[in-house]
């Protein structure tokens, strides 16, 4: 699928965003305190739109610390200023952490570079720690926000073998983890291991399973993730208009 | 009166070889990319840099070969530009030793140092191979019996803070996110700023709620307008991707490095020329 | 929108017998005077009561029979009026446990709940007798070895706040000392604010860096002007010395504590008995 | 002299409190982090009077938090929000502990119902601490700043047996003590106990024995205080015209 995205079109990859972005939205249930970090340009877009679709009482977190912002356009950086544009107060990143420790923050959206069978990601390195094939950024809040906040879910827009293997090359983070949002499934974790909750249309089992790296069990009752709502589409490019969702896949 | 006005040039002397320095701001936002210029400039070595979320300042001092450690949370350009070019390089190839740090462990860290503690409890990391890798330790609660892991004290020698206002005795006032600089000068052993405006005394007299740092802890001031470019900083100015951009096209090469931190040389010193009569 | 706007009678109607309340404010400064006047009215009993620094508060509900324990570094009237009569009669005559703490103590402990923590390390109290009496325990730090001083988590039902200016949704601006009221916002399970002023949302979107409390943590709000009288509140009012000295003359029997209550009870009321449409 | 003060003329108390002022004030260094706590009208008159004769250049950190604050008029209660007027910034008393803590307060005023020969403090019990003779209020922020502070000074206004005992019935705090100011005399701490430092003019060194409850050791070569100056008598009513000072002999 990563293949097919970095070849198709362009349409190809906003399908793919508006999807993943509607999806991680999904999860937000109204009223609860919602958090994404830096580097999290689909969980911005699902947090501001959900609040104009079945989450109108959500509190909006973020590192900037704008509380409930309302921002004037989606920035390229989710640590960026506009992301406190309207706040009525400023909680800031170390308070969020202490939010979370103590049991009360409800949701948290967390990427990965890998992520496991166990829902446990990776943004620390490939290969070796002590010699590494590749230094990733590392996790940010992660290790700190997996095993503490209420939920977490986490998401990943290159879905092949390598970014979902059946052991991350490093625990950078694991913990609460409810489901992953991919461009080729949701998975979510029960017992202690990520199943396929549903897959996005015209994906096949076939093609799923050639781009997972671990086994991925019985799909034949597996659900189609049921496609963006016109009511979502809506609110989606009315948060999102410039699209700043699709940067992800670049 | 000039009280601690400095001119760039002379704050950035202030800092040795080996120094550990908290860089304020957060990602693009905020950074003192100036001071981390003229650092550069400086031929600094050996530096220590502590941040929860670094992008363009931790990058480019590993690209001048400037740093030997970093304790950060994630050191990356978003999804604006991907992985941190010299960063990642310095690291893979063991010139940089990156200590691996949630963002939580690194306030932990300040924490400790602010609170005048050998180090400072905190929660989460269960499940993370961080915490081994890192060597966090574990101390039993003495009153539940849970095991608690540990972060060591981080105390730079500098917070390197660029603020929105300051005044020539070192009140600072930060406009917009503030992210972990009111820690990390508390935490520092002493506090640098760099500032978009100098203001007079009245201006904090009239706020002095939004006083983010008192003057008492401030060592030098540094009128420096534009320093966070190219990051942004509210309420003066955006993210300047382009600008980022040319930076990470350049930042491959000992020579290019050298063109951009030329190309931003006098730009970097306009604001403080006049502080000590002389620049560069 | 009302949002969580309540009156008095209903805020108060929130607490239980045996919850652990923290009161802000200090000494005589910004207290939730009339919040515990009204406690006292309903008659709740055996509260826990955490403080750094009490005066009024803390010896009104000793004097009305409301309390079980204390945690406070300090509880009277300093050079004002001296020890607090009813305070120290209730601790003297043991039906009131005081917890024996420095303020640093109370601080650390409250850090310990909001950074989601058993306990909390803290500096100081080498050679002072505080430690054995109220039993903080040591640890090793992991690190360095040195015995470290663990105060045990504080985590309060309700942090009581008397706040300048709060919105129907439960943000709240604290003008003057806020001395440890946001700590205390943090580490109780939920936040009552009684408020001089009850302000629309565009008084926060203004300067939200001034709110001290955002509404996601707050439960209830009471418009209480004056609800820290006899007290002070910047800016609105100072300490009514003759007023704390009528209290303290009241204090000493049941009858006149009653009194004492009956005397501020249409001005406590005032400002929230439109709320419910209902008074006492 | 606690005795001689309850049964003198108003004057005596004026005297007593603008001398303990002005000693007080002596120990300040100038370019110093000053505090004071809650209850502490003579370090307070001491403090904003050192401004105005030899530490112009001071740093004054209080409760309510104003640094540096420019009082209209000095308030009775030492936490009002008069010591906030004129300041530049807050700094809460959680700040101040923990800059005492990181060893970077230089000095702090502290006062104690019992003081004994160690220079140790007492603000907590008369008496058995599990059943107390009289609650005392506490000992607020002491046993947290004495052993960190650089340098504290501690006085009391009461100079008898009682309240300078051979050893506190309960130490709530001991640690960097430099001197005690007491109306009758000056007490340094060295080597581990207090000796007189000087002893104010007009006080005999029998008379100075007889209200002490520990030993004092040789004070034939003990010097006298010098009086307060001219220029710092003007000082601290300038600073403290109504007198707020005094009400710390009431």
């Amino acid at each position: 699928m990563s293949v097919a995205l970095r070849e198709g079109a362009a349409e190809d990859v906003r399908a793919a965003a508006d999807r993943m972005a509607v999806f991680l939205s999904r999860f937000i249930r109204d009223g609860e305190l919602v958090f994404h970090g830096v580097a999290s340009p689909l969980p911005m877009a699902a947090v501001v739109m959900a609040r104009n679709t079945h989450a109108p009482n959500l509190t909006y977190l973020n590192i900037p610390g704008g509380v409930d912002p309302k921002p004037s356009h989606l920035p390229g950086s989710t640590v960026a200023r506009q992301l406190m544009e309207g706040a009525l107060s400023y909680f800031t990143l170390t308070e969020i952490f202490d939010l979370s420790a103590r049991g009360k923050l409800d949701l948290a959206f967390l990427g990965g570079a890998q992520i496991d069978a166990r829902g446990d990601m990776n943004l620390s390195f490939i290969g070796d720690p002590a010699s590494p094939k590749v230094r990733l950024p590392g996790g940010a809040g992660s290790a700190h926000i997996l095993p503490t906040a209420g939920r977490t879910v986490l998401w990943r827009t290159v879905h092949d073998a390598r970014s979902f293997p059946e052991r991350c090359d490093f625990v950078t983070a694991s913990g609460n983890v409810e489901a992953v949002v991919t461009p080729l499934c949701i998975f979510k974790k029960a017992e202690g291991r990520l199943r396929v909750k549903s897959i996005h249309q015209g994906v096949t089992a076939d093609a799923l399973r050639a781009a997972t790296g671990f086994d991925l069990g019985d799909l034949e009752q597996t659900p189609t993730t049921p496609e963006p709502t016109d009511a979502e589409r809506v609110a989606l490019h009315a948060a999102d208009p410039e699209g700043v969702r699709q940067r992800e896949f670049i | 009166m000039s009280g601690k006005i400095m001119s760039l040039t002379q704050a950035a002397a202030l800092v040795q070889d080996g120094d550990m320095l908290a860089l304020g701001g957060n990602a693009l936002t905020r950074i003192p990319a100036a001071f981390v210029r003229e650092l550069a400039r400086q031929g600094r070595k050996d530096m220590r840099l502590v941040k929860t979320a670094g992008a363009y300042d931790v990058d480019l001092l590993c690209a001048a070969g400037a740093v030997a450690q970093t304790q950060t949370g994630y050191v990356g350009f978003e999804n604006l530009f991907g992985l941190a070019p010299s960063y990642r390089l310095s690291v893979e190839e063991g010139r940089v030793q990156a200590v691996e740090h949630a963002c939580s462990t690194v306030i932990a860290g300040l924490r400790a140092s602010a609170y005048g503690l050998p180090s400072q409890p905190v929660a989460g990391l269960e499940g993370s191979d961080v915490a081994a890798l890192t060597g966090f330790r574990q101390v039993k609660d003495p009153y539940t019996g849970e095991s608690t892991y540990m972060v060591p004290r981080i105390r730079p020698r500098f917070a390197v803070l660029h603020v929105t206002y300051a005044d020539a005795e070192g009140n600072a006032r930060i406009d917009g996110g503030a992210f972990e600089d009111v820690l990390m000068s508390r935490a520092a052993e002493s506090v640098i700023l760099t500032a978009e405006r100098i203001e007079e005394t009245a201006f904090f007299v009239e706020k002095p709620d939004r006083t983010a740092v008192p003057a008492f802890m401030v060592q030098a001031v540094v009128h420096a307008p534009g320093g966070a470019r190219p990051g942004g900083c509210h309420p003066f100015y955006d993210i300047d991707e382009d600008a980022v951009g040319a930076y990470l096209d350049s930042a491959s090469g000992a020579e290019s490095l050298r063109a951009h931190l030329d190309a931003w040389e006098e730009r970097d010193h306009a604001g403080s020329a006049a502080a000590s009569g002389s620049v560069v």
